[in-house]
């Protein structure tokens, strides 16, 4: 390695490339997408601005792909950004399948895939591999983060609903372990279709289950989630002592559903736009250039994405080795990344990650306003302590 | 008749085989190697269910489960078993005609819409159960890592398999045209055309049709196994109603009937997929969308179709210049692509 | 009543009707014979604006001094045409009933008096006994009663009728020729075409000969008699 | 138990509704209609439009939606599907495949793939005491409304000539023609109401399913089930096996939630091996 | 269903070849065949008459099993019982029959049909890995086959561009294709021309040899000239059943059928 800024003949191919791989015209468009091409670009800017004509990487490009939510299109367009793209980092890549299957490619390749929309825990286990990193979140994460702290503020007793594929089976898993752990129960737990729009049978069968169930734990997502909320508030099931603790809660269902349908709801979230100062700074640039607030996982690609860069600065190349070894138990610190240690065994991320819960509309200030924090999870307990066993790099 | 569509096959037929054959073999120099690897398994694929929808008259809108469900095969023969993937492949096609045996049996006594839909609900079974099966399927994470070597040679590099899986893909066609063309494929046309009057004569509709069932589903089965080794993965997508309906699309794009138009649909849509991945306009739907609705309207008899026609009423225009101007008494051919019946087919009441 | 000039048809490029002329008095019965494939279909089909669908047509036809080469078909059975077709063409989707039904009443005046059901039911017995029966379980013989009832219960005042004997029983062919004879009083004209010689000879005031797509011959009704051999040559007997 | 029935019922309800449409379109126009599903999505999201575009509240949008949708559905029944009846089935089943496409992305652009936000009508905020228990309006408003519908297609359709006609018309329509029928006049309207049937069901969902471009899709597969139960053609047949789904599929989830993802399909399969042409389809005759 | 008589061979020297005991059809209550009883004799023409929808066309499909008959039995060669076996089965026991409303393979010639005709018993037709070239040893059978029927020179164009009477003509020869035992023809002469009846009628007196044929007719000239014996149906019931010469007096037949006038051919 050419040490901190050093010669251009350690970057290949006479660039660094950045590709953000996502779907952007299915069901991930909006959370994801297109969007977050642009904040990875905010990401350059800000290496850019920081290091000047110190920068190990001159010329860096941002390129983005579709992959459609198809499995083969992500696999053969991971190969086709790496070889003729010469990518040096694919980005974001939500759905486990194609997480996967670009993991693969990345192994092969031997080029570095920072996953960050895929919630799958495969991520760092028997699928991990030594250029493969899984930034933001994940399915323990969420469901261990809500099942543990609502338990212990009290509501003992819960009710599961989840849709049946394997992220509702996985959050289910996590969820039952985490509220057991903090000493409360999981008086039934039912899968559902997926996709589904009428989760009428579950709604009535709850609030009749002995013992009666405090909390209604739905592990569902988009659509199928805003069905369910709307549908629980048609049955008055708040009115009738149950309620309501979502696995996945993005910014965008709150939207849809309206801060008042889920009022008081709990759910964790690594980010939230209005957490800070530093949050809302980067916010408001994000929205004086897109005309919208980001979502979490945008911010994450940001964050992936600089910390990429930081690490080709430090390695003083965008070799793929050099990098790696540059990422593995890196310490990190940005506006998305609070506590954060990249473990050196799973190359899975560890950041603090935050029980939020919905605002009423009367504390709602202004568009987007939503979310409160209620508690910090400490990054060593947001994520698995552990690195599982089955994971060798 | 046989001597005019031997001419036929002699002249035109050779050119085009010999010109697709080229095709096939420098595909990967012209697109990138994946994506020619795709191309040829959805034709493969493609030439499967045309032969059940162009010449059984069985529009299959279920044949995902013999393409995914042989993905999944072929996947773990190679994990688990360790096997050669020359090997998991045919294993992966027997799969998927065993799995076509029972639910052939229960679907091939309807045609028309009640087909489709039967097939439908058959293959959103299989979807299911790989979707709950997690230990050996790996859920809605799919089987990952699949590898490829054979005989120590590792054929990891994309544009090496290729050419490692083309011959699977090119028998594969040749089956389909050899079925097609023979007797067994001439009794599939009439049974299409005339279910009742076929078994006046003494076939058994009910056989023929499963028959044909489970030819086609070997051939997707071959098909979606040399995907799965080609992509080192098998996923659930691959099990579900869309990749049943991409296939269909690409059939009728191409051309019903033709056998070979499948081949020209799987390029495009195959390319266009690829395309519209980095093309930065989000409108995947509405350019499928439109060329779906272009075609219907402008090229009805598909891709392939269209362009046998237009030569064909060529060569019927000046009929003294060639010998083989027996085109029209092509048993396949009509003025309109053929229908698949629509209405029921009552089982002897 | 109905007038047609020089009439030629194709499908695609063999031509099936040669240049065509013939007329049908109002309140006649004529028939047109021939053998199979001479054309008789095709001409039914032009003169009811149905054999667009299968290739070009040239020629005008006129009913009642009115052209309607160029009118599409429901216009011409609005103008009095009705169609009984050699293939039946019965409803597998309707019942007998809604099979009568369909068919609206042509209102145009002058015209012979429309049938009601109940007549249809007394004339067709069979008919009502299945009158809830979808349309194609009927016996060959039975559909050929029902598509003949359905014509005249429209009240049309031509009818064009292909085959109508077919498959019917001796004695409900003799059952035909009466209602036939009868419509004919009630003002209605006929265009037959109809294998069965004697049974055409029996209720024809004249007849045209049919060969490859041409008139041959115009024969009236003593005329058969006379040369009957010479007709009977031409069918092929 | 007998809550959870209703409550099938309910369900059932936007199954009948638009298995009729479909059936209206697909057994006497012999369209297999899979633009069905996306124009449920309009008739959802122009619900959503008209309140938040013009604040107009959905009473108004109830009738208003249906009918603009419905001349749309007039107008391309003349522009395209005209042109393909005649062929193969397949041809409208791909044309309208694609249309389905290019309706779901134009609004996905347009709005994005989340939610669109839309309240009950205040008028239906509240439950409703059923004796036996007490149930949420507009749900119970849902179930009845929908039946009404029901009834009245039903009735129309088999009371008067339209039903016939239109039949008549697929079955031949050269012939029906002949017949002094003016096949166009008929088909097209009966088209337009087709669609209407979709994009009514579509705003009654509007207040108690998610609104969002892929409402549709995930719907119409299951929707071509019920139709396929029903016996394709009989409008009775694909309301009463709509009604039946909705139950079925309640209290399958009920008692066997593992397998509550393809109750409809083991139904459709088990209907179709016992009665080939669906409960109330028709059988053919040889001669 | 099927509770035919369990009868052991006959004793009597000439078994039919085909018998049917107590055959009943019913679509929802209507009973369309009501308790026929028919035998029909070895090497004999045997005619079905009778009124429109007396039955006669359900009784074939009773017969070759494309209906399922509501009880009674149906015997050929006196021992093999058909009720219960496929029409296919059926057709491969040697009983062929032709359809009334013609029923045709629209995109296939007439030479293709031959071809399928008698490529059936072969077992040729399981063949998919064999070329169709194969079906070549049938063309010079099949051509001979259309010439019978006066279709020689119409046997290349797809069928479905027949005119009506020559499309009967190939449903007739089909059903000779299959070279069957016995011999089922719906009204095999309708639709036809003067000419080609006579054709027909002879075409039937040659091919009766070593075969039985039952036929429905409504042409008397036909049944006249063809038939040793005919059975006269009425509302699904037998009427009578004797020699045409016997029957054609029968005031029950002229009442019910004939009627008094020679119009009808
Ligand atoms: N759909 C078609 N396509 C091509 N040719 C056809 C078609 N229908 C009829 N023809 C041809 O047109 C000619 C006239 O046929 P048409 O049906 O008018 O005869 P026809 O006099 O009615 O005979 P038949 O007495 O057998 O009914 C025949 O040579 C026939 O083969
Ligand atoms: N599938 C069916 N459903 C209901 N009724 C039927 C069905 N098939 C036949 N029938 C009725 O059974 C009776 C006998 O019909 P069949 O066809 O056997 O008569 P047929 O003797 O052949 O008459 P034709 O000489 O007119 O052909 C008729 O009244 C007919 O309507
Ligand atoms: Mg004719
Ligand atoms: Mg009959």
């Amino acid at each position: 390695g050419g040490g901190p800024g050093g010669g251009g003949g350690a970057i290949s191919d006479g660039g660094v490339t950045l590709a953000v791989l996502n779907d952007q015209s299915g069901i991930y468009a909006d959370t994801s997408g297109r969007s977050s091409i642009e904040a990875v670009k905010m990401a350059v800017d800000d290496y850019k601005a920081k290091y000047g004509d110190k920068a190990v990487a001159t010329k860096i490009e941002v390129t983005g792909a579709d992959h459609q939510n198809k499995p083969e299109i992500a696999n053969s367009k991971a190969q086709e950004l790496y070889d003729r793209q010469h990518a040096d980092v694919i980005l974001d890549v939500p759905t486990s399948s194609a997480a996967l299957a670009v993991a693969t490619v990345a192994k092969n390749k031997k080029k570095v895939f920072i996953d960050v929309g895929a919630a799958s825990t495969e991520l760092e286990g028997k699928s991990c591999n030594k250029y493969t990193f899984h930034y933001g979140y994940n399915s323990y994460m969420l469901a261990h983060g809500t099942g543990t702290e609502v338990t212990k503020a009290g509501a003992k007793n819960w009710y599961i609903v989840y849709p049946d594929y394997a992220f509702g089976q996985d959050m289910t898993k996590t969820f039952s372990a985490a509220i057991k752990g903090a000493g409360g129960s999981v008086v039934g737990s039912d899968p559902t279709p997926f996709p589904n729009d009428n989760f009428s049978t579950f709604l009535l069968k709850a609030p009749g289950l002995d013992p009666k169930p405090q909390v209604l734990g739905t592990m569902h997502a988009g659509g199928d989630l805003v069905n369910l909320v709307k549908q629980y508030n048609e049955y008055k099931l708040r009115d009738k002592n149950v309620t309501l603790a979502i696995g996945l809660l993005l910014l965008s269902d709150i939207h849809s559903l309206g801060p008042d349908a889920l009022a008081g709801t709990r759910y964790t979230t690594m980010w939230t736009w209005n957490f800070d100062e530093k949050t809302r700074a980067w916010a408001d640039r994000f929205q004086a250039k897109l005309n919208k607030r980001p979502t979490a996982n945008m911010a994450a690609n940001y964050s992936a994405a600089l910390q990429y860069l930081e690490a080709v600065q430090r390695a003083g190349t965008d070799n793929a080795d050099k990098v790696v070894a540059q990422l593995e138990g890196q310490k990190v610190e940005d506006m998305f990344v609070r506590n954060g240690t990249i473990r050196a065994q799973d190359h899975l991320l560890l950041h603090d990650s935050y029980l939020a819960e919905v605002k009423g509309s009367a504390d709602v200030k202004e568009p987007y306003d939503y979310e409160k924090v209620l508690n910090t999870i400490p990054a060593a307990e947001a994520f698995q302590p552990q690195p599982d066993p089955a994971c060798k790099l | 008749m046989i001597l005019s569509r031997l001419a036929r096959s002699g002249r035109g037929g050779i050119v085009l085989l010999v010109l697709g054959l080229l095709a096939a073999l420098v595909l990967p120099w012209l697109i990138y190697p994946p994506v020619a690897l795709d191309i040829a398994c959805w034709a493969l694929f493609a030439a499967a269910v045309d032969l059940l929808l162009g010449f059984t008259g069985l529009l299959s809108f279920g044949h995902a489960a013999f393409w995914g469900g042989s993905a999944y095969c072929t996947g773990l023969i190679v994990l688990h078993g360790g096997m050669p993937f020359p090997v998991a492949i045919i294993g992966g096609a027997l799969f998927a005609a065993l799995l076509a045996l029972p639910i052939g049996l229960l679907s091939v006594r309807l045609t028309g819409i009640y087909f489709a839909m039967v097939t439908l609900a058959f293959a959103q079974m299989i979807y299911f159960v790989a979707n709950q099966w997690r230990d050996v399927t790996g859920g809605e994470n799919g089987l990952q890592g699949i590898p490829r070597e054979f005989l120590g040679l590792d054929l990891s590099d994309p544009f090496f398999f290729y050419y490692a899986g083309l011959p699977f893909v090119l028998a594969g066609l040749f089956a389909a045209w050899r079925i097609v063309r023979s007797p067994f494929g001439r009794v599939l046309v009439s049974i299409r055309d005339n279910p009742a009057r076929a078994r006046a004569l003494g076939y058994p509709v009910e056989r023929y049709r499963l028959l044909a069932f489970v030819l086609s589903a070997a051939l997707a089965g071959t098909a979606g196994g040399v995907f799965a080794i080609g992509h080192g993965f098998a996923a659930l997508d691959g099990l579900y109603w869309t990749t049943s309906g991409q296939v269909v699309m690409m059939v009728i794009l191409g051309g019903i009937g033709t056998l070979w138009g499948g081949a020209i649909g799987a390029a495009i849509v195959v390319q266009l997929q690829d395309f519209l991945a980095t093309a930065g306009f989000e409108g995947v739907g509405i350019v499928t969308g439109s060329i779906f609705i272009v075609i219907v309207l402008l090229f009805r008899r598909g891709i392939w179709g269209t362009a046998r026609h237009l030569l064909i009423s060529r060569r019927q225009a000046d009929p003294p210049v060639s010998p083989a101007a027996g085109a029209a008494e092509e048993p396949v051919e009509s003025p309109e692509p053929a229908p698949a019946p629509a209405s029921p087919h009552p089982a002897g009441d | 009543m109905l007038r047609v000039d020089g009439l030629s048809a194709w499908y695609g490029e063999a031509q099936a009707l040669r240049e065509v002329s013939m007329r049908v008095d109002e309140g006649e019965i004529v028939t047109l014979v021939g053998r199979n494939g001479a054309g008789k279909t095709t001409l039914l089909r032009c003169l009811m604006g149905l054999h667009g669908t299968y290739g070009r047509t040239m020629g005008t036809i006129s009913v009642s001094g009115v052209d309607v080469t160029g009118l599409p078909p429901h216009a011409r059975a609005r103008r009095g045409l009705g169609y009984v077709p050699d293939d039946r063409g019965i409803y597998a989707t309707l019942s007998v009933e809604e099979n009568l039904m369909l068919a609206p009443v042509v209102k145009s005046g002058g015209g012979p008096e429309p049938w009601p059901l109940e007549r249809v039911y007394e004339t067709f017995p069979h008919l009502r006994e299945r009158r809830r029966s979808p349309g194609t379980t009927l016996s060959g013989g039975e559909q050929q009663m029902l598509v003949l009832a359905r014509v005249l219960r429209t009240g049309a005042r031509l009818l064009l009728c292909d085959e109508p004997t077919e498959g019917l029983s001796p004695l409900f062919v003799q059952r035909i020729g009466e209602i036939l004879r009868e419509v004919r009083e009630a003002g209605t004209t006929v265009l037959l075409v109809e294998q069965n010689v004697h049974f055409a000879a029996s209720v024809a005031d004249r007849h045209y000969l049919l060969a490859e797509g041409r008139i041959v011959e115009s024969l009236d009704r003593d005329q058969v008699r006379e040369r009957e051999h010479q007709l009977l040559e031409y069918l092929g007997i | 138990m007998l809550q959870q029935a209703f409550n099938g019922l309910v369900g059932g309800s936007f199954y009948a509704l638009l298995a009729l449409g479909l059936a209206v379109i697909f057994g006497m126009l012999g369209v297999v209609n899979l633009a069905h599903g996306a124009f449920y999505m309009l008739g959802a999201f122009g619900a959503f439009i008209a309140l938040d575009a013009f604040g107009l509240n959905f009473w108004v949008a109830l009738v208003l939606v249906p009918l603009l949708l419905g001349v749309a559905g007039a107008v391309l029944e003349r522009l395209f599907v005209r042109r393909l009846t005649p062929l193969d089935p397949l041809y409208n089943f791909l044309f309208t495949f694609g249309l389905a496409l290019i309706l779901q992305d134009l609004v996905r652009r347009e709005y994005g793939v989340n939610s669109q936000p839309y309240p009950r009508p205040p008028e239906l905020a509240g439950t409703v005491d059923l004796g036996l228990f007490t149930y949420p309006a507009y749900q119970v408003f849902v179930l009845a409304v929908s039946a009404l519908m029901c009834v009245a297609v039903w009735v129309v359709l088999t009371r008067t000539r339209v039903g016939m006609i239109v039949r008549a018309a697929t079955e031949r329509p050269e012939l029906t023609r002949a017949l002094g029928i003016d096949v166009g006049r008929w088909v097209t309207p009966v088209f337009g109401f087709g669609i209407a049937l979709a994009a009514f069901a579509g705003v009654l969902a509007a207040p108690m399913r998610a609104v969002n471009p892929l409402m549709g899709a995930d719907l119409i597969i299951t929707v071509f089930a019920v139709v396929v139960i029903g016996g394709l053609g009989s409008v009775f047949g694909s309301v009463a096996a709509g009604f039946a789904v909705g139950l079925v599929s309640a209290l399958g989830n009920l008692y066997v939630p593992a397998l509550s993802q393809i109750t409809v399909f083991i139904l459709m399969a088990a209907v179709l091996l016992w009665r080939p042409a669906g409960l109330f389809g028709r059988e053919e005759a040889y001669r | 269903m099927g509770e035919g008589p369990a009868a052991g061979p006959h004793d009597a020297g000439s078994v039919p070849v085909l018998r049917a005991r107590g055959l009943v059809r019913e679509f929802r209550g209507f009973r369309a065949v009501d308790g026929v009883d028919l035998d029909v004799a070895e090497g004999s023409v045997h005619a079905l008459v009778g009124p429109n929808g007396a039955g006669k066309t359900t009784l074939f499909n009773l017969l070759t099993g494309f209906l399922r008959p509501t009880a009674g039995s149906v015997v050929i060669d006196g021992h093999k019982e058909l009720v219960g076996r496929t029409p296919e089965a059926i057709s491969r026991l040697g009983l062929a029959r032709s359809f009334q409303i013609t029923s045709l393979f629209a995109e296939l010639t007439p030479h293709q049909h031959l071809e399928l005709a008698l490529a059936g018993p072969t077992g040729l037709g399981w063949r998919f890995w064999r070329s169709d070239r194969a079906l070549a040893r049938f063309t010079a059978p099949a051509a001979e086959l259309l010439a019978r029927v006066g279709l020689a020179g119409h046997g290349d164009v797809p069928a479905g561009s027949l005119s009506y009477g020559r499309k009967r003509a190939l449903e007739l020869a089909l059903a000779l294709a299959l070279d069957p035992k016995v011999l089922l023809l719906d009204e095999p002469t309708a639709g036809m021309g003067a000419e080609d009846v006579d054709r027909t009628i002879e075409l039937v007196q040659e091919i009766r040899a070593g075969r039985t044929v039952v036929m429905v007719e409504h042409n008397m000239n036909v049944v006249a000239s063809l038939a040793d014996r005919v059975t006269v149906l009425q509302h699904g019931k037998v009427l009578v059943e004797g020699p045409y010469a016997e029957i054609r007096h029968d005031p029950r037949v002229i009442t019910a059928y004939l009627g008094d006038s020679d119009v009808a051919r």
